[in-house]
């Protein structure tokens, strides 16, 4: 019990010194990123990095949540899980992993599909939602639940040999939603999942390690900066690697979930999403499965 | 017919949109200084023109819907939003890179 | 054994489906991926990441090379290794970890350092070296011993919030070498370790993952570019992140490894190395220990 | 004494060589457009006139060593290494931009 009065343990200190002797983290930025707790959607492709490198930082909570179970296919890019687990829930297969990486954080399993049902309370106890999921549905909802809860987001997606990653909402109440950036979703038939179109795996991988990265600096810091622009970096592997950097629009006064529609009744709110007035799927015009990859 | 004006533009695609344009990302196109009805090129014309021009893949639904670049389609101007611009109404000058990215959904 | 008539095994086809659809690697760059082997110098902050996506994408030899043992401050960064693992050596953690992760290579352990007394004869077995060391006198050591065994080389380096990547002597025999880039050492009084420096866990992540990425475009290509110009990247996570792409010069013709030095007696030769007479620590002028990190 | 032709330029350090300036990785500075012998400025020049208006940190040897950029540190160019570009004889165009890079060893 004497722990409790110390800020940090001392395997804490063992553990983090190489992160904590930088001016950038700190003590205190140690200490802020302890009392962070961060939702992980999806333990696929950008989830596994993304949750080895939040957990070995020292991120104090962690929750992951994913409706699937861990498949031989999954094994090339999604490292965190391995042969012996095929058939766990991904939930569960990632825990065991991140446990064993660093038993310090509580982790919390949500082993279920985020719907438009259950997601506000699933992301309420949460400072930092990480979208790693695989469907523009999914992406809508995280976004229009994160506004209601005035949670930043650090989204990243991935296929083939290219990347993507924005962070939304960010300090909440001034970045730009999901919804801000693109107000309309695709065209169904011109989703193509990690299952169809392929995906190399260390692409995928250092997007997840970039979302990590983004979520660390968020949580560490004293406060947001005083003047912050949007910027969506994308990555191509081929023919030579590149990423590039792209200035973003802020915030939509229009925004549906963000702003102030035309019609007060467009309005997202948290009443409607209760009432289950929200339908993700719909939105987005697939009928197809809606998984997290 | 007379000699036309010509602009030097460079035009990207990425996210998979290269798929669509012979399966290459950069390309360095002269377009025609004006439209037809006489106005100087802006975006909303180079979108038309490489449908024309550039598109070797015939989906073209993959690429506009209802006279504009579809949903899921991100127009960059020098590397930021077109909505930052003008959108397509951006009239385009001399070395202009405009890049076109598909968003992508896959985790 | 009937296996052995099959290009590729039933599993792997199940494993490595998601890359093989894709044109840039397809069924023939799988099976050279298959036949390759590769070689991490290093299973520490970069040697981690990029052993566990080049295992999970099916390189079909992998050797790891580190005399060094886990420790807690490594956890937060080095992703393969864990708690349970702390006192072992990171070669056997390593192979424990990519052993389960994908049974199908054959891994290949060296548990010692890397001296100028053996990386000839353990260099020699392996296609492609991915330098993930930690000290300038073993990057000289791995860049002089590849151009003589000419073999290309993916190397790749971090320390705070810093990274950097290049792939030298690629193709063999044309691309420059690391005494190209860099003909002398840094005093050693401004070499800083990621020990005495810090460093953040997803920096050198991303840059250990970009290594993997590299050495699976390079393995699985049918053939090296025509033209092909030698680039490093260069990232930074703070303030903003960023990657930049340099456009690096060529082959040094009076390069000591892989040019014709004015004099001849400067020429590093395998003659040279097998005697002994080429010493790459008193050539760094450091007298502190030299480790994998 | 009269005016002095000066020419604006970026610098930029990186690999921790920016603890060195003021902790600030990007530097848009005015320099003299000729040394002190009349010739246009150079990079050889701009490195010492580097050590003497924008160093903070004391350790000169952090950044040149005999004369020149020390070992370990690239010169970039226009992201180009400026062993491509003439090395230190390269003279200074307006608008040029110069990265130092520190090289890093850990791992
Ligand atoms: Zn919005
Ligand atoms: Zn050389």
């Amino acid at each position: 019990e004497s722990n409790e009065n110390l800020p940090l343990l001392l395997d804490e200190y063992r553990r983090y010194g190489r992160q904590m002797i930088m001016p950038e983290i700190g003590f205190d930025g140690q200490l802020r990123l302890k009392r962070a707790k961060v939702l992980i959607v999806g333990a696929g492709g950008l989830g596994s990095p993304a949750a080895a490198y939040i957990a070995g930082a020292g991120v104090g909570t962690i929750g992951i949540i994913d409706h699937d179970t861990v498949e031989h296919s999954n094994l090339h890019r999604q490292i965190i899980h391995s042969t012996s687990k095929v058939g766990m829930s991904k939930v569960e297969s990632a825990i065991t992993y991140l446990k064993d990486l660093n038993p310090n954080p509580t982790y919390i399993p949500h082993v279920q599909a985020l719907t438009s049902a259950n997601a506000l309370p699933i992301l309420t106890p949460y400072d930092l939602i990480l979208d790693c999921t695989d469907h523009p549905s999914l992406r809508y909802l995280i976004s229009d639940t994160a506004i209601i809860l005035n949670k930043p987001i650090v989204s990243a997606s991935a296929l083939r040999t290219d990347g993507q990653l924005i962070v939304l909402n960010d300090p909440p109440g001034s970045g730009p939603c999901y919804r801000c950036i693109w107000p309309n979703p695709p065209p169904a038939s011109t989703v193509t999942s990690c299952g169809e179109g392929g995906i190399l795996g260390p692409v995928v991988g250092v997007m997840g390690v970039l979302q990590a990265l983004e979520a660390i600096k968020l949580l560490s810091r004293p406060a947001p900066p005083e003047q912050k622009t949007t910027s969506m970096t994308i990555f191509s592997a081929f023919p030579q690697m590149a990423f590039r950097t792209l200035k973003m629009r802020g915030r939509r006064k229009a925004c549906v979930a963000c702003g102030e529609p035309a019609d007060a009744k467009d309005k997202i709110t948290k009443e409607a999403m209760e009432k289950g007035l929200i339908d993700h799927i719909a939105f987005c015009g697939t009928s197809a499965p809606v998984g997290l990859l | 017919m007379g000699e036309e004006a010509t602009l030097p533009i460079t035009v990207e695609f990425s996210g998979g949109l290269e798929l669509l344009f012979s399966k290459q990302k950069t390309h360095k196109v002269q377009i025609p200084a004006s439209d037809p009805s006489g106005k100087p090129a802006n975006v909303g014309f180079l979108v038309g023109w490489l449908c024309d021009n550039l598109m070797v893949d015939k989906r073209k639904d993959m690429f506009v819907m209802d006279g504009t670049v579809r949903n899921g389609i991100l127009v960059l101007i020098n590397d930021a939003d077109w909505e930052l611009e003008g959108e397509d109404e951006y009239v385009l000058e001399k070395g202009d890179n405009i890049l076109f990215v598909s968003t992508l959904h896959g985790g």
